[in-house]
């Protein structure tokens, strides 16, 4: 499924967001975004859930203009809202049984793909952090929607896990080429991952430059040594301090 | 409390007002014409004349008599049957005068009924609000004409009042003809009256009365004789002139209906005394007569001596 | 502001809906007066008994607010105390429910007896009425306070008052006005049966005279009253509430 | 365990306390039975009226968990279809707090004519008495959802009525039961005074009779059992409470 | 002030968390705590914090025994944990609000220098996840306490903006020098910040490495394109591998 985005335009009240914003994810293609903070990353994300409206512009799936639709993407917020009276197992579930009759084999399958088999029946509040966005991810992973926008998905991961994590997520990716639109603050992240950047400016956001990634695929960690890697990691970094030094 | 003890030497008193004693009469149910004596001797300002300040109070739920048992009202609008059971209980209690001199309550039903005597009650539904005594009475009228008690269907109807009853498929209950009674007649509802005392002398018993405790009694006599003075001027008033007498009820309870009021004055002003030589009179036989029955009819437990549940003593002398 | 306005018009709109069936029922029935009055004879009467009525709906109000004012706040404060010594409340709190299990006609007599008729045991029935669903709604409000701002606060050292009044206090407000809605309502009628105990005046008084003899349509003229009481006196917590709870309406995301 | 047993063993102590208190007082001050009997003068009646009172207890017993269930359970559908459908909320909310405000004095003759004198008159009036506060409370639950759960699953395209059995209805369940708590409370003198109606058998007739006749000690055993009904009810509720809101105890960190 | 922790043992029920912790912070030292997910950091942290007791050892602060104490350590939490019915001023000023009366000149400057001066008075649900986590730490820097225990501070934040605030707080470090005991995911961070690092663990915790940061000091980002710090990097994330692969 493809996701394309043309000149949205959205404010708090009288605080601007998003200024014209145009993007566009093709079909099984993975899509990064790096930003300021505050710049509205998080806020694009909710414009294409439908949770809010934008003052102008469309959001189109597939062609079709979904402004305002609820229900259409697989979404991992970037906190991880679990529900604290839910066990973990029934946690991850949660997303897919708004659909149909959540596969518990398959949750239990992801929840021991993450380190967390031990951690099935336990609640959330018996889950450290980085643990708990684990939980989150897989209950994005697990919502069966073609389009995936996962927010800041490995932020409270260690670098170890957090490759582990997006090694799993690339295998699955390849494996099933859903579409999927990231944020991240991790310029390695993006670069590893994604076939294109968006780079926001601070807000009110606009695109900034937008980075098609040269690498080919499958991609491994050594990826992250090579000369060409840094120097694109170089250039971005440059257009982020741009962004907030002026 | 009693608060006629004044500190001395207050201050300059506006027009006497000052020496009034305050006392407090605790009424029955709400205001009717039970109480018109209470409120001519009130607007007429008899209290006033007796050296009192009275203040009627309205006590809604029970508990009453325990207040002026307890010494927190000196007066009470109570009934014979309710001292009676009170004395047995060591509440001290003492009825001094009658306001009405026979029982003016009876059984109440729509005239198409047809209840004109206790034998008709049989295969009938009599509706109460399931107090042990209510069947002693029915059993005892009915057997005066040997109708069966079991054959009655005895409905307790809590709080209901009798058009309430009337309209659920309920054939009779017990009312106060003057008041009930009176609002049926206004009602243009015609219904037929059972009375109690026209089948059991032992059941007209007084009611209602006003009482006092026993402390009262002892320690505060003339007080006592005061406010029975007055009261006895004012039900007398409500005697000689029930129009008037109606229109003072009124104007201290305007939230009653008026002409029901009046009708029930009228009706009333010629029972207050009826037979009697004086307003309020009591008379022992009555006391022990009605105690008998309740006690052969097992609604009395404990010992219970009519000849100190009463005292005629503080009714003004003939002439006074 | 537009929609507030709007959403009262809405509720008056479906009541005066509901006064004209009942109007058209009486009517098309005949149900006798008596029996059940209907909405216009009630206005009419209300309007022309207004000026005996005056002065038993100003008794009420006042009693009804002191109750409200007196009964809320002994009821924070039982709660607030309870909640912070856990050890008396695991002994008080049963009395607590114990106190609205005492019905009034036992109660009524006592209270004259200790106070006498004046305006304290009145004051206690209506602060008896008005004061539980505060403590129950606080206590419950207190205990669920979002457990990691409880915990941020513990490990910046804060004391347990300072927990208390910085978090569980202000975290527990909605309840507290949720229990503070159910007893402003109940006031009024607190109000009506503390009459019970001696009133001279009062919507009580007014009633009870009226019921016994026989005026149905001044009853509902005072049941009218009462309901405006109750729904005005409701509509104001929730303004407060508005007010005090404002900021923080979508909490965080 | 062994927890809850002391807990209630410290309540109960106290409470053993304040009754040896109210013996030593009425000794001392030689109060008269019929202004207030002592403990061990209740407990004397009440055993050896225990015969007798059986069957009245029993009675009430069944009304107030009668009225309780029916009561608790309309209120809850109450406050679930208000809240689902804000645009009849709007036009009925006023009408719930109304329905707290009819006096007994007036809403009993009304019943009896619509009903008679059967079981149902007395259901609606413990069912109005305990559903208003399961109403209040459920509706304050559902409008304090976390805010952040809520946009979790709206931007998981869940629908309303997904939000609301998912999240919003779990999410209130302490409040509910803060709600169902109080109406507890208050079911056992609901069922009492639905007596009033016109029952058979029942603590509140006994009660009134017992009153009526002057035995203030039996009076008292009413009492007695009265309260220690509502505190078995409460007690019962809130071990509910602890079953069905178990494992979210400290909520997420 | 200095911490000293010995032979600390703490479990969750059956579930052993930390084993045999020892640990010290100098007066003054900067040090840094890098470990797998869910290893026992921030459990780590309410001890110290005297939230929950260990099973055995001891927290010493100054040689003075403080299991179980509160209050002596300044804290950022691993969520915002933000009041939500508090301006982001109000919220700033809250724990040393618990010790004194704030400082609301200090409290606006820090924000300032945040980049939030526009948003003093906008309630938590109005900002950003980075701008959140901004406004946690300012307030762990207001509470006037001479340990700081940060848990994860600039998680949420874009590369550049991390940037800009551990240099902000090496400078505020440099000026007053309080001990700060940091947990990171960031092996750069942790590098790039800490006097000692210490490597936990994957659960139940014991310290796996502890690393003296050789740099010099003040650092500046050029520190970042060593080899030296590439090495010892390296190092670290070859203990870390080690720890989630067996
Ligand atoms: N409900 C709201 N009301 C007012 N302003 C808001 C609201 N939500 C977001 N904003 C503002 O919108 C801007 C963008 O917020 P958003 O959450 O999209 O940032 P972000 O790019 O995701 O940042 P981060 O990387 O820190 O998560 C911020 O300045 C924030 O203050
Ligand atoms: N309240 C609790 N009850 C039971 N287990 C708990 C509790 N709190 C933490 N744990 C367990 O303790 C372990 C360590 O948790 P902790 O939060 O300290 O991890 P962490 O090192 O901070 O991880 P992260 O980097 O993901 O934040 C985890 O396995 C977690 O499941
Ligand atoms: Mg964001
Ligand atoms: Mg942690």
């Amino acid at each position: 499924m493809s996701l394309a985005i043309h000149q949205l335009h959205k404010s708090f009240g009288e605080r601007p967001v998003l200024e014209d914003i145009n993007l566009q994810v093709e079909n099984g293609e993975f899509v990064a975004i790096l930003g300021p903070s505050g710049s509205g990353k998080s806020t694009l994300f909710q414009l294409i859930g439908g949770l809010v409206l934008p003052e102008s512009g469309t959001i189109e799936l597939n062609g079709e203009a979904v402004n305002g639709k609820k229900g259409l993407i697989g979404y991992m917020p970037q906190t991880p809202s679990l529900f604290p009276w839910r066990t973990v197992l029934e946690n991850v579930v949660l997303a897919a049984e708004l659909k149909e009759k959540p596969d518990y084999q398959e949750a239990r399958r992801l929840l021991q793909k993450a380190g967390l088999a031990d951690y099935e029946n336990a609640y959330p509040n018996e889950l450290s952090g980085g643990m708990k966005q684990r939980v989150s991810f897989i209950r994005a992973l697990l919502s069966n929607q073609d389009v995936l926008c996962l927010d800041e998905p490995f932020s409270a991961l260690d670098e170890f896990t957090k490759l582990t994590m997006q090694k799993w997520l690339l295998s699955i990716w390849e494996a099933n080429r859903k579409s999927i639109l990231f944020i991240t603050h991790s310029i390695d992240e993006a670069l590893f991952l994604a076939d294109r950047v968006y780079i926001f400016s601070k807000r009110p956001a606009h695109i900034k430059a937008e980075i098609k990634v040269p690498f080919s695929r499958p991609r491994d960690e050594n990826l992250l040594e090579t000369t060409e890697f840094f120097q694109l990691k170089q250039q971005i970094f440059k257009y982020l301090k741009e962004e907030i030094s002026e | 409390q009693s608060n006629e003890t004044q500190p001395a030497g207050n201050t300059a008193t506006e027009n006497g007002k000052q020496q009034l004693e305050k006392v407090t009469v605790v009424l029955d149910w709400t205001p009717n014409t039970n109480h018109t004596g209470l409120y001519v001797a009130q607007e007429n300002g008899y209290f006033e004349e007796q050296g009192l300040d009275v203040e009627i109070i309205q006590p809604g739920d029970a508990g009453a008599d325990q207040l002026v048992a307890s010494g927190n009202a000196e007066f009470v609008v109570s009934y014979q049957e309710g001292i009676t059971l009170a004395r047995t209980q060591n509440v001290p209690i003492v009825s001094i005068a009658a306001v009405i001199q026979h029982n003016t309550s009876g059984f109440a039903s729509p005239v198409d009924k047809n209840i004109n005597s206790p034998k008709d009650f049989e295969g009938k539904v009599y509706g109460g609000w399931g107090s042990p005594i209510e069947e002693a009475v029915l059993e005892t009228l009915m057997n005066t004409e040997n109708a069966d008690v079991e054959k009655l269907d005895i409905v307790n109807a809590g709080n209901a009042d009798f058009f309430t009853m009337a309209n659920q498929g309920i054939d009779f209950a017990w009312i106060y003809y003057g008041w009930t009674g009176i609002e049926a007649s206004l009602r243009g509802e015609e219904i037929n009256m059972v009375y109690l005392t026209d089948y059991s002398e032992k059941l007209d018993y007084y009611t209602p009365v006003l009482a006092t405790n026993e402390k009262m009694i002892s320690e505060h006599p003339e007080t006592v004789k005061a406010f029975v003075a007055a009261a006895s001027k004012g039900y007398q008033f409500a005697i000689e002139h029930p129009e008037d007498a109606a229109k003072i009820l009124s104007k201290a309870a305007p939230e009653l209906d008026a002409e029901l009021v009046l009708e029930s004055q009228k009706w009333l002003a010629d029972k207050y005394q009826d037979d009697a030589p004086r307003w309020g009179e009591q008379k022992l036989e009555v006391w022990k007569n009605y105690a008998d029955w309740m006690s052969e009819n097992g609604v009395l437990e404990g010992e219970f001596n009519p000849e100190t549940a009463f005292t005629n003593q503080f009714l003004p002398k003939e002439g006074e | 502001m537009p929609k507030i306005s709007f959403r009262g018009g809405s509720a008056i709109a479906f009541l005066l809906f509901l006064f004209v069936l009942w109007e058209l029922l009486v009517r098309l029935t005949k149900t006798p007066m008596w029996l059940l009055p209907a909405p216009s004879a009630i206005l009419t009467e209300a309007a022309a008994g207004f000026g005996d009525f005056y002065g038993h709906l100003l008794s009420t109000i006042f009693l009804a607010l002191l109750g409200l004012v007196v009964g809320c706040g002994i009821g924070l404060l039982t709660a607030i105390f309870l909640y912070r010594l856990p050890k008396v409340n695991e002994m008080l709190y049963p009395l607590v429910i114990l106190s609205q299990n005492i019905p009034t006609i036992v109660l009524a007599p006592l209270l004259i007896i200790w106070f006498g008729f004046g305006l304290l045991p009145k004051l206690i029935v209506i602060s008896l009425v008005c004061f539980f669903p505060i403590v129950v709604a606080s206590m419950d409000g207190f205990r669920q306070t979002a457990p990691e701002l409880k915990h941020y606060l513990n490990m910046a050292g804060a004391t347990d008052k300072q927990i208390f009044w910085k978090l569980e206090f202000p975290h527990a407000l909605p309840s507290i006005f949720s229990g503070l809605k159910i007893s402003a309502t109940y006031s009024v009628m607190g109000a009506v049966i503390s009459e019970w105990l001696g009133a001279k005046q009062g919507i009580g008084v007014y009633m009870t005279l009226a019921q016994s003899s026989f005026r149905v349509d001044r009853v509902f003229v005072a049941i009218f009253f009462i309901m405006l009481l109750s729904v005005l006196l409701f509509g104001v917590i929730r303004m407060i509430e508005k007010l005090a709870v404002k900021g923080r309406k979508a909490g965080n995301r």
